[in-house]
């Protein structure tokens, strides 16, 4: 039996204008994600893979409320979080948090360390100044920091330092959920693991959950206990790591483990590479997203759009001809 | 006077830093404009083209002669004289002169109201000036070639304001709005062909005229005016003196007098102008309101230092009275002097100082207006250090020329003091006592409020009336009259009359036969070039 | 391409109403701008003043008295002004534009010459007392009030030197049309030319020089001269060619503000009748329609020139060019 | 295992961005060049009423058209009437290079030397305030605009393209004539024409499309950055985000853009009180001056060109400390005031 979700998404969309009526062009309708569900459970890391572009970010920040969605529904602890606003968000936020991609443009050059950290301490106000430079000290020693760096400003830390600090900053307010955003993939590979060990850590330590967002599998492999596809908008794909990994059943995730030469080595599958471009998510194809570059498509993959279908060993596939 | 036959022909140059707007005789009311005006355009009566005092007398223009008096000074008929004609073609006739009437009020001509009410008819017209007949007022007698003018009140002045450009006759047809920048049918001998305010103005020969008389019209020597506007006054001089331009309109730059002096002594003609500048006193409005205070500032004011900044000595002569010096009832009087008596030697700070504290006005708040025209600014500038030295916290503040004499005047703007001049219209005193400081010609909260200081005095304005009553029947005694208000006027110091200025005119080299009109300044049709 | 077009127009519309409305508030908040009274005259009663201001429509509510400005001076185009009346206003600018062309064009090929004389000889030595001594020079070019120079140039050229044969051919201030005496026109412009672009050649050439001196540090310049291509190849044919993109920008803009009325303090100084002066003086007498006019004039070309410098902009850089 | 800090190995103490970028300030001696020059110019120009009590022995406030000095025991006239031919002119008296008229003469009898003096304090302030003005009111406009996106930005946007194509003299004097003609009244608080609050509140309006445009644009990439969107997501209200991780960041911009904008409101402020739309008379400025002198060109030329050359130097030092502290601060910002 399986527990009820920390967090569930159901067929959430979202949308972006670009350009303005003013302009040559006129307006055009960017359609980020598509009817998106998704659950999380509690003590889990759900790994979200994709090109760039397919809208795992985007998706990231919805569950967060950075972005204000179109339609669907955000339920974190079972509480309708989709339409709240973001004052009465700003309790929620100390149980759900985000670890930037960029390491550099996340933290403002212009402040010092014990300053970005305490920040959101100070701005949920629950510890008196001694507090916060306890927690600061706690914060600091959880990710491996020395406690004199809190005096100085970004510029003058490596990459990897920086995403520590904005673990640290993450973990402030002791969240339950985390998004990470392609944490590692401004690192260095050799700083790339440390920083991944540090996520298993943090979470075996506090029971965290992660939604942990990455383009490249070999990350999402060591770290998630789930995995979820995407393409053009939608999950494709969605099951056990090993099993996703393992036997795609969706051409794209095929495709994806093709071109990641550690995961083909051991076992010979057949190699499937995508054809062609992805096409703009301002015109996406009708029928299947990816029928386009599907080496498999059929005249059905043309006109009809692909639910994503419970399938063998819980996983789920969005696809009239899977593979497994 | 014979005609130097020799001398005629040629162009003349005049150059001026600006235009001054309107070309409509019964509106422009500018001396600038005046001078070309009287060449072009002719009415019943003007005064004697020539140089000197004799500028002053009333001369027949149009009509055959100055007309006696009739019905106690109401009434005047005038005879017209027989085949002068528009630049049109057309014949000046009786009925004309009734339509330039009528037209001066359906124009609103700026002294309709104040110089032509007197004329029966004249209220209707001023109401409702779309159908303005002056019915019974100005009337025509085809047959005998007369105008009757029937005035409701007897006016000592009202042939003088028959003789300015207001007064000309013009013909019927001329559109009943200002002409801007068209000019009306001339009767002279000159007539405006082309007028561009920003750039040019033509005048060339009236084809149709034909000299009547030497004294009123006399024919021009030069066959064309060209009068070009634009330059600045330093470059209207260097025009002049390299032979560019024949005359300048506007006052030489200090800086320059010394080398004009010098390098072109026999170019500078040098003239008396009735007129006079002054500050005036808001008698209504602390601290002048107070007359210790208007009596300090008159004692302290260095009227040599005015001179100065004027242009010096030979330019202007200090003043502490109303009239200006060769007007009628100019009688010499200084009280605000070292030595009090007719002539001004030098400031007496210890009297001003002694009426300060009397006044008890010290520490007040001063501010003085002037305009940015010429040497205004720098008197403005002087006269603010003169308060400081009395006491005052005075300031300076400068108005566009264009909108200081209006803004001045309006009560509404609270101007304490303020820097201006006045130039005679024609040479009658109460040009300046009665238009300046009359309780008729203060209008609270008004634009057109020309007795600026606001000085009214029950008294005063009773003796005002009865110079004016005297004037109609005797003009000498009426001259003693004004000349004893202008010392009481002048004991009661609703002004700081500061000079009298006198007229630099600069012409170039090849310039002969320089007549220079107290009235109408150089006469142009009288230059030779050749 | 229609749709940029009107867009520019909607956008010129919206200035020239916006400043226009901002004119007329500024007039009738001066006191004593009345214009009636200086209709009317020096000695006039203030029946007569009545008569004048409600013949004139003074009497009536500002939006009606502004509504009837722009239509005589958009429709019927057939404004006069309050001061010289009868003088339409439209003529008298159209007559001042050539005279500000003149200077403007004159100054212009003279700054542009120099700025880039300046900016190429300080870029070709750079570090170098010559480029030391230029950048020091353009410094002071650009730390002088256009007023001033120009008052020291007459003094020079109209007073202390005039009869000396350095100066003696400067004619008298003012302006001679070109179609009337070209020598003369020359001859009365080369002053004024040289005092307006004194500040330009001071600000293009340092421009120019900063563009010069980046673009020697990009790789394609490294790669030419890895190639070995002569220096003055790599100036000219290269860094040039790309430093030039900003320079004609900011020309566009400078033009377009001095044709429109920019160059007012060169033209009182030189007493040049264009439309700097006019506005000038329009301002000074408080002559409404005039005002309204030159700066509506004014704003047209200001818009216009920054359409014209997008368009530049956008035809002249590949990398803008590509994008769209 | 910690990794070594290695960026911050060469730096021993912690050097904050400001302090970093004053660190580089001090070591450029073309802005410390400046910077001497500037203080010296505005410790001459505060010693004003010493010189004129002490050196020049005279008020120049004080008109003196018709005074006397005395030089090498002779009585001579301030203000000399033309002995040589009609008598016509009156001339002030020239540079005499002593301690009283060491420059001469203004047309109403004053010391020019103590004048320049004095007019200088008049330029430096109000240039200098009508810096803060425009930056503050161009941080406000800029910040607001950008930050708060929408209506708000849309309204302010077009309202500074209005003022955009306005060119600034045109703007600057038709404001001037207005309000020196009548005065400011807001409300309780009435600014009389001669103020220097005038000159400082139209200079620093006029210029403030350019800076705020700007930075408007900087704010808008700023609130799209990742950092403030890290704010967000750690709940910071928008206010705090404002403060303190929006400013900061503007901040060096502004700073970079105040002294190039002094050099050029000395500039704006000397030809408004040229065209006599500035500082009003008695008071001076350097504007005023050099138009005083406009009358003396011929004759005195030195009224002009002396404070003329005092703008020139000041500018040209305010320039100079621009540079330098472009360099220090944001060596990568194109920053170009227009000039028009």
């Amino acid at each position: 039996m399986t527990p009820p979700p920390l967090l569930r998404i159901e067929t959430l969309s979202k949308n972006f204008r670009l350009g303005s009526r003013f302009r040559q062009g006129g307006v055009q309708i960017l359609q980020a994600l598509k009817n998106v569900s998704l659950d999380v459970y509690p003590g889990e890391v759900l790994g979200l893979v994709g090109e760039s572009g397919c809208g795992k970010s985007t998706l990231g920040r919805c569950i967060l409320r950075l972005y204000e969605i179109d339609s669907g529904r955000i339920l974190f602890k079972n509480r309708d979080i989709s339409r709240v606003g973001q004052r009465a968000l700003r309790p929620l936020r100390a149980e759900m948090q985000m670890v930037f991609q960029d390491p550099y443009a996340s933290l403002n050059p212009r402040r010092r360390i014990g300053d970005l950290i305490a920040e959101p301490l100070r701005v949920h106000g629950t510890l008196n100044e001694a507090g916060v430079q306890a927690r600061l000290l706690e914060l600091m020693e959880l990710v491996n920091l020395a406690p004199d760096h809190l005096r100085r400003y970004p510029h003058e830390f490596s990459g990897g330092q920086r995403q520590r600090i904005g673990i640290a900053r993450g973990l402030a307010l002791s969240p339950s959920l985390i998004v990470a955003d392609e944490p590692v993939s401004a690192l260095d590979v050799s700083v790339q693991a440390q920083i991944i060990n540090l996520f298993m850590d943090l979470q075996e330590k506090f029971g965290l959950t992660y939604v942990f967002i990455a383009h490249d599998l070999s990350v999402v492999r060591q770290i998630a206990t789930r995995t979820a596809v995407m393409y053009l908008g939608g999950i494709v794909e969605l099951g056990e790591t090993d099993a996703v990994l393992h036997r795609p059943a969706h051409p794209y995730t095929a495709a994806l483990i093709s071109a990641v030469p550690e995961l083909t080595l051991d076992e010979a599958k057949p190699r499937i590479m995508p054809q062609g471009e992805p096409p703009s998510p301002i015109n996406p194809p009708p029928g299947c997203r990816f029928h386009t570059r599907c080496p498999f498509a059929q005249e059905r993959c043309r006109a009809e759009i692909p639910a994503l279908a419970p399938g063998a060993d819980g996983r789920a596939v969005a696809c009239h001809f899977p593979l497994a | 006077m014979a005609r130097a036959d020799n001398h005629i022909g040629g162009t003349l140059r005049l150059t001026a830093a600006s235009a001054a707007g309107t070309l409509d005789p019964q509106i422009n009311y500018t001396s600038q404009f005046w001078s070309l005006l009287v060449l072009t355009n002719d009415g019943l009566l003007t005064f004697k083209r020539t140089s000197g005092p004799d500028s002053n007398t009333l001369v027949p223009d149009l009509a055959v002669a100055i007309p006696q008096p009739q019905d106690g000074g109401k009434t005047y008929t005038f005879t017209l004289r027989k085949g002068i004609k528009f630049s049109n073609g057309q014949d000046v006739t009786p009925d004309d002169v009734v339509a330039s009437f009528q037209r001066l009020f359906k124009v609103s001509s700026p002294n309709a109201g104040s110089w032509y009410n007197v004329i029966v008819g004249a209220d209707a017209c001023l109401q409702t000036p779309a159908s303005c007949t002056l019915a019974g007022g100005v009337v025509a007698n085809d047959s005998a070639n007369t105008v009757t003018f029937h005035l409701t009140q007897p006016d000592p002045e009202f042939l003088y304001k028959l003789a300015t450009p207001f007064g000309d006759v013009l013909p019927p047809d001329t559109p009943a709005h200002d002409l801007g920048t068209t000019a009306a049918a001339a009767t002279g001998p000159y007539m405006i062909t082309s007028y561009d305010p920003q750039k040019q103005l033509v005048m060339q020969r009236n084809p149709y005229f034909k000299a009547w008389s030497q004294d009123a019209q006399p024919p021009g020597y030069v066959d064309k005016i060209v009068y070009n506007f634009g330059a600045k006054p330093e470059d209207e001089v260097t025009a002049v003196e390299n032979g560019d331009a024949d005359w300048m309109f506007d006052a030489p730059p200090p800086d320059r007098l010394a080398e004009m002096a010098s390098k072109y002594p026999k170019q500078i003609h040098i003239n008396q102008m009735l007129a006079i500048y002054y500050a005036a006193m808001n008698v209504n409005l602390p601290p002048f309101n107070n007359k210790d205070a208007r009596l300090a500032v008159n004692y302290a004011f260095n009227r040599r230092a005015a001179v100065n900044i004027y242009g010096g000595p030979r330019l202007a002569v200090p003043s502490c009275q109303i009239l200006p010096p060769n007007f009628p009832g100019y009688e010499p009087y200084c009280p605000y002097t070292k030595t009090p008596g007719t002539t001004w030697t030098a400031p007496d700070m210890n009297k001003a100082m002694q009426y300060m504290k009397a006044s008890g006005q010290a520490g007040q708040k001063v501010t003085v207006i002037t305009d940015d025209q010429n040497v205004n600014p720098a008197l403005g500038t002087y006269l603010v250090s003169v308060l400081n030295q009395l006491g005052f916290k005075a300031t300076l503040k400068i108005i566009s020329g264009d909108i200081e004499f209006t803004y001045i005047q309006n009560t509404n703007n609270h101007v304490q003091i303020s820097i201006t001049d006045w130039y005679q219209d024609y040479p009658a005193a109460s040009d300046f006592i009665n238009v300046l400081l009359s309780c008729g010609s203060f209008h609270p909260g008004s634009d057109a409020s020309v007795n600026i200081s606001g000085f009214c005095d029950k008294n005063i304005d009773a003796q005002i009336h009865q110079a004016l009553v005297t004037a109609v029947s005797d003009p000498k005694a009426a001259n003693k009259q004004w000349a004893q208000l202008d010392r009481e006027i002048t004991d009661q110091a609703p002004w700081v009359s500061m000079f009298t200025p006198k007229q630099l005119n600069f012409v170039s080299s090849r310039v002969g036969n320089f007549t220079f009109s107290d009235q109408f300044h150089l006469l142009f049709s009288q230059v030779w070039v050749q | 391409m229609l749709l940029p077009v009107l867009r520019r127009l909607a956008e010129m519309l919206f200035v020239m109403l916006g400043i226009s409305v901002v004119v007329f508030g500024i007039f009738f908040a001066t006191p004593g701008a009345d214009p009636a009274a200086r209709i009317a005259g020096r000695n006039a009663t203030p029946q007569v003043l009545a008569q004048v201001r409600h013949s004139f429509g003074f009497d009536q509510p500002l939006p009606v008295q502004y509504a009837k400005m722009m239509d005589k001076l958009f429709i019927k185009r057939d404004l006069t002004s309050f001061v010289n009346r009868g003088q339409k206003v439209i003529p008298a600018v159209i007559e001042a534009a050539p005279v500000t062309l003149s200077l403007v064009l004159g100054a212009a090929v003279i700054w542009v010459v120099f700025g880039i004389l300046v900016g190429v000889a300080a870029a070709a030595t750079r570090g170098s007392l010559l480029d030391r001594g230029l950048m020091f020079l353009s410094l002071v070019g650009v730390s002088m009030p256009v007023f001033w120079v120009g008052s020291v140039a007459n003094l020079l050229t109209q007073s202390r030197w005039h009869n000396s044969f350095l100066f003696h051919w400067v004619p008298g201030l003012g302006y001679t049309p070109l179609t009337q005496d070209p020598w003369m026109w020359f001859k009365g412009l080369v002053i004024p030319w040289i005092t307006l672009a004194i500040l330009y050649i001071g600000l293009y050439g340092r421009v120019l020089r900063a563009n010069l001196v980046e673009a020697y540090q990009e790789d394609y310049i490294r790669t030419a001269r890895a190639k070995g291509l002569s220096e003055a190849r790599i100036m000219f044919r290269h860094a040039l060619r790309t430093s030039l993109i900003t320079f004609v920008s900011m020309f566009g803009l400078d033009f377009g503000a001095l044709v429109g009325g920019g160059a007012l303090l060169t033209e009182v100084v030189f007493n040049l009748p264009g439309v700097g002066r006019l506005t000038y003086e329009a301002l000074q007498t408080l002559d409404l329609p005039f005002i309204m006019a030159t700066v509506m004039y004014s704003s047209v070309f200001v818009v216009f020139a920054n359409a014209v410098v997008d368009i530049a902009y956008a035809w002249l850089d590949p990398r803008v060019r590509n994008a769209s | 295992m910690p990794e070594p800090a290695s960026a911050s190995g060469a730096a021993p103490r912690a050097e904050g961005p400001w302090a970093e970028a004053f660190r580089k300030l001090r070591r450029d001696r073309t802005a410390m060049g400046a910077v001497l020059v500037l203080c010296l110019i505005v410790l001459a120009c505060c010693a004003a009423p010493l010189y004129a009590r002490y050196v020049s022995h005279t008020d120049p406030f004080q008109s003196n058209p018709a005074g006397q000095i005395t030089i090498h025991g002779q009585s001579v006239d301030i203000m000399q009437t033309d002995s040589a031919g009609l008598g016509l002119g009156v001339n002030p008296i020239g540079p005499t290079w002593h301690g009283q008229y060491f420059l001469g003469a203004d047309g109403q009898g004053r010391d020019v030397a103590a004048r320049i003096l004095y007019g200088g304090r008049n330029s430096l302030i109000i240039a200098f305030f009508s810096t803060i003005v425009t930056l503050v009111l161009a941080a406000l406009v800029g910040t607001v605009a950008g930050f708060a996106g929408g209506w708000t930005d849309i309204i302010l946007a077009r309202l500074l393209d209005v003022l955009w194509a306005f060119p600034v003299y045109l703007l600057a004097i038709s404001l001037s004539i207005v309000i020196i003609s009548s005065g400011l009244q807001i409300g309780p608080i009435n600014i009389p024409s001669n103020s220097l609050l005038i000159p400082i509140a139209i200079i620093g309006i006029v210029y403030v499309p350019y800076v705020a445009r700007p930075i408007r644009g900087q704010v808008l990439s700023l609130s799209r950055s990742d950092f403030v969107l890290a704010a967000r997501c750690l709940g910071v209200p928008g206010f705090r985000i404002l403060s303190k991780d929006i400013l900061p960041n503007v901040a060096p911009t502004l700073i970079v853009f105040a002294p190039l904008m002094m050099a050029l409101n000395m500039l704006t402020e000397s030809a408004l009180s040229f065209l006599s739309i500035g500082v009003q008379p008695p008071a001076a400025s350097w504007g005023t001056i050099i138009q005083d002198g406009e009358g003396l060109l011929y004759t005195q030329p030195m009224v002009a060109v002396a404070p003329g050359l005092a703008i020139v130097i000041t500018v040209l030092a305010l320039n100079f400390l621009g540079d330098g502290v472009r360099d220090a601060l944001d060596p990568r910002a194109k920053l170009r005031v227009r000039k028009d």
